[in-house]
């Protein structure tokens, strides 16, 4: 286990290079001139040269990019302009806000796709089946920010049920001491459930936002792997021994069913992060896809490279936790490592 | 003796985009305490249809149309299905052909014997382990206790299958389905999968269905034999007096159809067909292809280096050997000759065909195909070599080999129009059609696609490709090994005739030493990459000399007479 | 071993196929009016493409108002008469600009489907086809944009080229790009060594040509199904990036920029706004989505009874 | 203030017998009078307005936390609301100072201290004032407004006296004094976290305001969040009555209008035109409006990029410019009209004003013609994407009217970031624009918009001596108190500058903030933020 999980690191490396140099590339060519936005209104052509050299942006690009390694190597990520606050900083403390709405939102797509999936496949061709076909595939139809925009309007403003959308908590409550940066943990850990509560509140609209965009491959996928473990003769032998459908369905077919979903949610997960940025907005939330998306628009290269990174280290410990669960269920990939 | 099942007029029907059909119909079949029973019949014959139909695990799209199943007793078409789950296991169950894909791949096998066991409450959580563990010591199997956590992918397929009786035997039922149990098993494996399911049954004084397309293997199993065709019973008698006396054309056909020693060629193809005897071996004494010391490494999977060497222990350990799937052999083909290669999966068979075949690059030896070195030119080459037309091949699974996009003419076109000399399309398609003429391929059959087409439709198809360029050297894969006996037989004869004909040699690859004694002039066999045995057919079959040989056609059923 | 799985299917309708009167063409037409047919949201949803591709054609002679047009005096009117989606902040016909949006939005999906389609398509049979140092290096390049997530890469690659509909479609592309390597990369893999590409080999085609003329036509159903789920996604994608600023340029109708400037508008109470455009845009991903699942269905005729 | 702080306040004020849990919602209930929740679009990115790149909402936490020697007063304007007073000097942490020809001397409260408890010495004003002339960028530029250039103008007379010397005659040198720049720092405090390589301690005043203010920073989580605390040992005004204050940031517009008309929040600021007007209409919640003081957008035309080179070219787009449908659907009447006036020659001292043009097509083809564009041209006009909301529209509506007589332009939307870089690369030709001085003079704005010194804000790169003379001449006018030939430079400059037209005006927009009926005592401030101190809530 140990082995493959070092041999699938050592697969990582080319990619994490790949996306250090894709990463310096892109920001580099963004257009507009940081100096010339952090100089401020009443500059003049001085001033400006003046904070270009302080941002090390009078340097050649090959210059540039060894300095940024270099910084990279002593894991300074650079300062985020648009914050002021150190990139890594900025980051650790957003991740957790971006992970808690993605994981919640992810739990319960999890949560409503799969029985859904299983569902269809078993009673394939029914109404029951398309009804779950119309409804994933609308819920992925829509752009995730009107659906947000949508939540926001009918379930807070016109009916006042969910809270003001600001954010992961609301304005008067105070956040939990930090331990994990996860609120719903932490407010747990210090036992203050008031707050657990107000965390709750404030997730379900944006966590509903994103859900309802990863039911449909989720649920598709699910459908569709169950429909082939379903029809193939491990199941038909379970059949013939007499085992009961529960059985047959929950401990024989899902299980081998599983495997191509866990593969899914790994892009899931992916396309989550991307709906992150627009989610985040509509929902004032202090994750590190807005924080990213304010970076690029005002061509901050430290934090969308530091986001990048981020990213890119998330996508290998996905993958790797991926690989992980996809062991625990097949016997067959352990033999392999 | 009151019957133990009772099916009477059975009739299932399916519902397909063509209507529906019925897949079998009034059939009727009796089965008596401790009998074994043989349905016979080739695909398509409704036989496991019939078997699905008792367990009432038909697909959603069939259904039991008319007719009756009775149980002891019981009426299974009237059951509900929860007391189907009861009587499926506990008094009826089945085991199927690939027995690797009828196991939970990710579960233990010992689990799912026990799913089983504690389902029909034959043990509870506390001896259901010690329990499965017996069954797997039942069914011979070594080590049990270790056995009990291997998965699947672990064992071996003969082991798979002696699983997937054990589970079915786990809960002591009364009448056992066995579908196809042995197909894909290598012989010696199949006769000893088949002499445990008889040992077991009798010992319980079981009754067992035997449902296969194998006339020697319902002769050398079963008391009694039902002959099914197009879903319909042509047949049933005792197993003795069908093989002795069929009554039935159908049954008389497909008994000739079937290799055996003693039989000819001509003799497989039912009376009124076969017209003209064989033509005479054309054998010349020029050699055509000539194989020296042809050896195929591949490097071990799995760890190649191990940790011992990391740590300086290495210089005492000998360095890991390569595996050889061919291990220096050598023959050779005259012109006009066919050749048998046989042996068991993994005997390193094929791997020579690919080699020969110039797709595979040896890691040693010479191979000359009428005094040109063509192994000296690498695979990945040899398609623009002029040599590359005097080599072709005739693949096993003739869907498989054709492009399901590609139409029959366009399929036998490619050779043409790649490596042919004819310009213009009027001249491809005619000569098409002369290839279709001369395979004995209906004409309205060539803008067909594959899925459009029958198995032995798709073999001529994939034989005319293979002697578009008239080719010296023709490598036949299991050629029939996908196809019904009565089509195998026909493509049989057609392979001969076409050899005499046209002049080819062939290099005939199969693991069946009666086909291949029908067709060739020679044989050799093969085991673990080496040729324990080489002679003419006729010596080999006869009087073997290696013990592995021996063994080989001792464990071929075959219908008696 | 599946030689002998065919003989012993247990269902008839796939075994030994009778010989069938049709021909190729007009089999695989029996076979879509079949599938039409027999599942009612795949037919909804092939009605529905023949709509949105009328009015893509036809959408700027249908228009009832030029999409430009502001006409103050009528801006932000609601649904009526005149105006059957009411009018925007600047009083142009909402109802001309979702008409009219359609084809441009149309051509973003297609020609970003296109070209993801003959870059990954092609890199990922390349991959599957040659395995080797091949393999590795576009499998690499793929790993790399698949550790972006999707749409913070779009985003960066039209921020960087500047917001233009054919960068649109390129960032469209190449964020989708891993995806169909992938897909066709394995597709290529299980059929490298087939019978038919065997046999293909025997008769003398060279390496790219049976890449191409026996590979590829295999793999284009299941990449027909992926490219009908990617326009679909092709359209969000621009409406997200429309959203945050780098969308088309106005004042040309698209349907995500309409959302996105309509969004605004809906808790002041505006909603005609926005949801005309959302309503048609997630129509026709929605069709898009259904489509590849019908399709699916078409290709794959053992998926369903 | 910290949760354990607030636990121990509300146990000590309720009598006893409280449970634990139920005391956080308490706490609440007993905070909410006292506190102000505010939300707007964007929070600081840095808390030091002398930071690099400070954001205009850094610009409210400096305004806040940090005390000035001088601030502006405030008045009740015309329509009742409440506002500085460009012409009333008010004391701050100096308690009176006099000048004469060659300077001004403050003397400083002596009471004051900062939030550590240091007292507010004249050597802080000194090292305060010769860093903000010495650390470059916008600090530096808005000294040098005032005159003020180098560290030599500052001397320390005592302990509580300071000096500063004029430059040179300039009447903006003591406004300059109020705004946000010339901030006073506890010097010891920011030396003692000053590095060789940081001499002023611009890292450490980043995230830790070392002011004296009424109000100090209890939390900041950058990008989200801001919550001050009242500095109860202000001495250099009234004591504030919120004793805490809320700023969150909310990115979508619609939500900060639902917030505030839900009550949700007390203050919403940064809101489109649109929603002000109605939720004035609606009556719901208060939202107070001014005009922005020395403000305007226009459409401004690069008169170095033929053909905006030709006067009659730039006539005609003023003349064909949809004034009135802009103030319609872009403004909603949120603004004051810039267009329409009987004449380009103003008749009083009135600034901002209208041009007189308006919208005649016919007259806009005819001047085109003339010009030698009967046919029209092509051309490219753009806005910044990030003042979208009122660029947008604006650009479609131009588009369409320029499109009447035959000119094509097409829409570059560029994104914030890149904006000022292409304003002082003077690169884009024709371009809709807002720029406001923060001192309400009109010189002012010529002297950035228009004058031959080229500065950023004068993006139609024009160049005109005779204007440049009359700028020149009311500056110096104004310094010497000469208020005729103050008086007939300021008209003679804007009768050149609305008659030449490389600049359109179109309107001077409102700056409006939503708030609670509780809340009161807002007052518009030239840097258009808020200032907490003059504010707080009436109490149901």
């Amino acid at each position: 286990m140990l082995r493959a999980t070092l041999k699938r690191l050592v697969t990582i490396v080319p990619t994490l290079i790949g996306v250090v140099v894709v990463t310096f590339l892109l920001t580099r060519v963004l257009p507009g001139d940081p100096a010339a936005y952090f100089a401020g209104p009443t500059a003049d052509a001085a001033s400006i040269e003046q904070i270009r050299k302080s941002l090390g942006l009078d340097q050649s690009l090959p210059q540039q990019f060894l300095r940024y390694l270099g910084d990279l190597a002593r894991g300074d990520l650079g300062n985020a302009l648009s914050t002021g606050q150190p990139v890594l900083k900025e980051i650790a403390s957003r991740l957790p806000a971006s992970a808690e709405l993605t994981l919640s939102a992810l739990a319960l797509s999890i949560l409503i796709a799969v029985p859904l999936g299983i569902l269809a496949a078993v009673k394939e061709g029914s109404w029951i089946d398309h009804l779950c076909r119309v409804v994933t595939t609308a819920g992925v139809s829509l752009p995730v920010f009107f659906t947000g925009v949508l939540f926001v309007c009918i379930f807070y403003y016109r009916l006042g049920w969910a809270p003001a959308p600001v954010g992961r908590l609301d304005l008067y409550s105070v956040a939990p001491p930090h331990v994990t940066g996860f609120f719903l943990i932490d407010s747990l850990l210090a036992g203050d459930f008031d707050t657990f509560r107000a965390t709750v509140a404030q997730l379900i609209l944006p966590a509903s936002t994103m859900a309802l965009f990863a039911l449909a491959p989720i649920a598709r996928m699910t459908r569709a792997s169950m429909l082939s473990v379903l029809s193939s003769e491990f199941i038909r032998t379970a059949r013939a021994s007499g085992l009961n459908s529960r059985t047959v369905i929950l401990r024989y077919a899902f299980r081998n069913a599983m495997l191509p979903v866990v593969t899914t949610l790994g892009m899931v997960f992916s396309f989550l992060l991307g709906a992150n940025v627009l989610v985040e907005k509509v929902f004032a939330w202090p994750g590190i896809g807005s924080f990213a998306v304010e970076a690029l628009i005002q061509s901050d290269y430290a934090p969308v490279q530091g986001f990048v990174l981020a990213m890119a280290l998330l996508y290998v410990a996905l993958n790797l936790m991926i690989d992980l669960a996809y062991g625990v269920i097949d016997p067959r990939v352990r033999l392999e490592a | 003796m009151t019957a133990l099942l009772d099916v009477k007029a059975l009739t299932v029907e399916f519902a397909t985009r063509r209507g529906t059909v019925q897949a079998v119909k009034t059939v009727d079949l009796e089965v008596a305490k401790g009998e074994t029973v043989g349905i016979v019949g080739e695909s398509g014959s409704g036989k496991s249809v019939t078997s699905y139909a008792v367990m009432r695990i038909l697909d959603r799209a069939g259904r039991i149309a008319g007719g009756s199943v009775a149980f002891s007793g019981l009426d299974l078409k009237g059951a509900t299905e929860a007391q189907m789950t009861d009587i499926r296991g506990r008094e009826i169950s089945m085991i199927f052909q690939n027995p690797r894909m009828a196991l939970n791949p990710i579960r233990k096998v010992g689990r799912q014997i026990e799913d089983v066991l504690r389902r029909h409450a034959q043990a509870g959580s506390m001896d259901a382990r010690a329990k499965a563990i017996e069954m797997l010591e039942q069914v011979k199997i070594a080590r049990p206790e270790e056995r009990y956590h291997a998965y699947p992918f672990e064992l071996s397929g003969g082991m798979c299958q002696r699983i997937v009786i054990a589970l079915a035997l786990a809960c002591r039922p009364q009448l056992l389905i066995a579908d196809e149990p042995t197909t894909g098993l290598d012989v010696t494996t199949q006769k000893a999968v088949m002499d445990l399911v008889t040992e077991l049954t009798r010992a319980r004084g079981m009754s067992t269905i035997l449902i296969t397309h194998d006339l020697g293997l319902a002769a050398a199993y079963c008391d009694k034999v039902v002959v099914m065709k197009k879903g319909e019973v042509v047949e049933t008698a005792a197993a003795r007096d069908v093989f002795a006396a069929p009554k039935h054309d159908y049954t008389q056909k497909l008994m000739c159809a079937t290799p055996r020693p003693g039989s000819t060629l001509r003799g497989l193809l039912p009376a009124e067909v076969a017209a003209a005897p064989n033509p005479p071996a054309a054998v010349s004494g020029e050699v055509l292809l000539k194989v020296q010391n042809l050896v195929k490494e591949y490097p071990r999977q799995g760890v190649t280096k191990s940790g011992a060497q990391m740590f300086g222990r290495g210089a005492a350990q000998e360095p890991e050997k390569p595996f050889r799937a061919v291990d220096g052999i050598s023959f050779e083909i005259r012109r006009g000759e066919s050749l048998g290669l046989v042996g068991e999966s993994g005997c390193g068979k094929s791997t020579t065909s690919m080699m020969v075949m110039r797709l595979l690059d040896p890691t040693s030896g010479n191979i000359t195909l009428g005094g040109d070195d063509i192994g000296a030119i690498q695979a990945k080459s040899f398609a623009s070599s002029p040599h590359r037309r005097r080599i072709q091949m005739v693949f096993q699974d003739p869907t498989d080999s054709l492009n399901p996009r590609f139409t029959a003419s366009r399929a036998i076109a490619d050779p043409l129009m790649r490596m042919g000399a004819l310009k213009g399309a009027g001249a491809v398609r005619a000569r098409c059609e002369q290839l279709a003429n001369l395979v004995g391929l209906p004409l309205d059959l060539l803008d067909r696609f594959p899925h459009q087409m029958s198995g032995g439709q798709k073999a001529r198809v994939g034989i005319a490709r293979a002697i578009a360029l008239d080719p010296e050297l023709v490598i036949l894969d299991e050629p029939t090994a996908a196809l019904d006996v009565s089509v195998q037989a026909v493509v049989l004869n057609l392979l001969d005739d076409l050899k005499a004909k046209l002049g080819m040699s062939y290099l005939f690859v199969s693991h069946d030493l009666h086909v291949v004694r029908l067709l060739c002039d020679r044989v050799i066999v093969m085991r673990q990459g080496a040729i324990v045995e080489q002679g003419s057919s006729q010596d080999v079959l006869e009087a073997p000399k290696a013990d592995y040989t021996r063994e080989l056609i001792s464990a071929i059923p075959h219908p008696p007479g | 071993m599946s030689a002998i799985d065919a003989s012993a299917t247990p269902s008839p309708a796939v075994s030994e196929a009778p010989a069938r009167p049709a021909t190729g063409l007009s089999a695989t037409l029996g076979h879509a009016r079949y599938v039409v047919t027999e599942n009612p949201v795949t037919g909804f949803a092939f009605a529905l493409f023949a709509v949105i591709l009328l009015a893509a054609i036809l959408g700027p002679a249908l228009a009832p108002y030029d999409p430009l047009a502001s006409d103050t005096a009528a801006a932000l009117q609601p649904p009526s008469a005149a105006h059957w989606f009411g009018t925007d902040q600047v009083g142009r016909d909402i109802f001309s600009r979702v008409l009219v949006a359609t084809r441009l939005d149309l051509v973003i999906a297609v020609s970003s489907v296109a070209l993801v389609f003959a870059l990954g398509g092609f890199a990922g049979i390349c991959a599957g086809f040659y395995g080797g140092w091949t393999d590795r290096l576009i499998s690499r390049v793929s790993d790399t944009i698949m550790a972006f997530p999707l749409f913070v890469l779009a985003m960066g690659i039209v921020a960087a080229l500047g917001n233009t509909v054919t960068n649109i479609v390129i960032a469209t592309a190449i964020v989708n790009f891993p995806l169909y390597q992938r897909i066709a990369r394995a597709e290529a893999n299980v059929r490298r060594d087939a019978g038919f590409v065997q046999a293909a080999r025997l008769t003398g085609n060279s390496e790219m040509r049976i890449l191409l003329c026996q590979i590829l036509p295999n793999i284009m159903p299941i990449m027909a199904v992926q490219m009908s789920l990617t326009m679909g996604y092709a359209i969000l994608n621009a409406a997200g990036l429309s959203f945050i600023g780098l969308g088309v340029k106005p004042p040309t109708p698209e349907w995500g920029i309409m959302v996105a400037e309509g969004a605004g508008y809906i808790i002041s109470g505006e909603w005609w706004i926005a949801l005309f455009p959302g309503l048609a845009l997630m129509i026709s991903v929605f069709c898009f989505n259904l489509l590849g699942d019908g399709l699916r269905d078409i290709i794959d005729p053992q998926r369903r009874t | 203030m910290n949760r354990r702080d607030f636990l121990s306040a509300a146990s000590t004020l309720t009598a006893g017998g409280l449970l634990a849990t139920a005391a956080p919602r308490l706490a609440h209930a007993l905070s909410r009078d006292e506190t102000l929740a505010l939300i707007s679009e964007n929070g600081p990115n840095n808390l030091d307005i002398h930071g690099v790149g400070t954001n205009r909402a850094g610009y409210e936490a400096a305004w806040n936390c940090y005390d000035r020697l001088v601030t502006y007063g405030i008045k009740t304007l015309p329509d009742g609301s409440r506002g500085y007073d460009k012409d009333v000097i008010a004391p701050e942490l100096a308690e009176r100072w006099e000048a004469d020809a060659k300077g001004v001397t403050f003397f400083l409260r002596k009471d004051a201290t900062f939030h550590d408890g240091t007292p507010v010495t004249a050597a802080d004003v000194k090292w305060s004032f010769d860093r903000a002339v010495s650390v470059g960028g916008f600090p530096t530029v808005q000294m040098a407004a005032g005159s003020l250039l180098k560290p030599e103008q500052f001397s320390v007379v005592d302990d509580h006296t300071f000096r500063v010397a004029f430059a040179r005659p300039d009447a903006l040198t003591i406004p300059d004094l109020a705004v946000i720049v010339p901030a006073v720092f506890n010097s010891a405090l920011v030396k003692k976290h000053a590095t060789e390589k940081d001499p002023w301690g611009l890292a450490y005043t980043k995230n830790n305001p070392a002011g004296g203010g009424a109000y100090r920073v209890a939390r900041w989580t950058p990008g989200t969040e801001v919550v001050y605390e009242r500095f109860d040992a202000w001495k250099s005004g009234p004591l504030p009555q919120l004793k805490r204050v809320i700023w969150r940031t909310i990115p979508s517009s619609g939500n900060r209008r639902a917030l505030v008309e839900r009550s949700d929040c007390d203050v919403s600021f940064d809101l489109p035109a649109k929603d002000f007007a109605e939720m004035k209409r609606e009556g719901l919640v208060k939202v107070a409006s001014n005009p922005i003081s020395n403000g305007m957008w226009s459409l401004e035309m690069n008169v170095t990029k033929p053909p905006f080179d030709n006067l009659k070219v730039r006539q005609a787009i003023a003349w064909v410019v949809p004034y009135q449908k802009i103030m319609d659907v872009v403004m909603y009447g949120e603004a004051n009209p810039m267009f329409g006036a009987a004449s380009n020659t103003p008749d009083d001292l009135v600034w901002p004003r209208p041009t007189a043009y308006r919208t005649d097509v016919e007259k806009a083809k005819g001047l085109l013609a003339e010009a030698g564009f009967a046919d029209g041209f092509s051309t490219a006009l753009s806005f910044d994407v990030s003042q979208g909301a009122i660029g947008e529209p604006i650009a479609v509506l131009m588009q369409e009217s320029l499109g009447q007589i035959g000119i094509k332009a097409s829409i570059e939307k560029i994104p914030g970031a890149n904006w000022r870089g292409q304003m002082a690369k003077k690169s884009m030709p024709f371009m809709i624009n807002f720029f406001s001085g923060w001192l309400d003079y009109p010189e002012y704005f010529f002297f950035w918009a228009y004058h031959g010194q080229n500065a950023v804000f004068n993006t139609m790169a024009y160049k005109n001596p005779a204007l440049d003379k009359e700028v020149d001449a009311a500056r110096a006018a104004a310094a010497s108190g000469d208020a005729a030939t103050y008086e007939a430079a300021i008209k003679t400059m804007i009768a050149i500058a609305y008659e030449e037209v490389p600049r359109i005006p179109l309107f001077q927009p409102y700056l409006n903030v939503a708030m609670q009926k509780s809340v009161g005592g807002y007052a518009y401030w030239f840097h258009r933020q808020l200032d907490y101190r003059t504010m707080g809530k009436v109490v149901t």
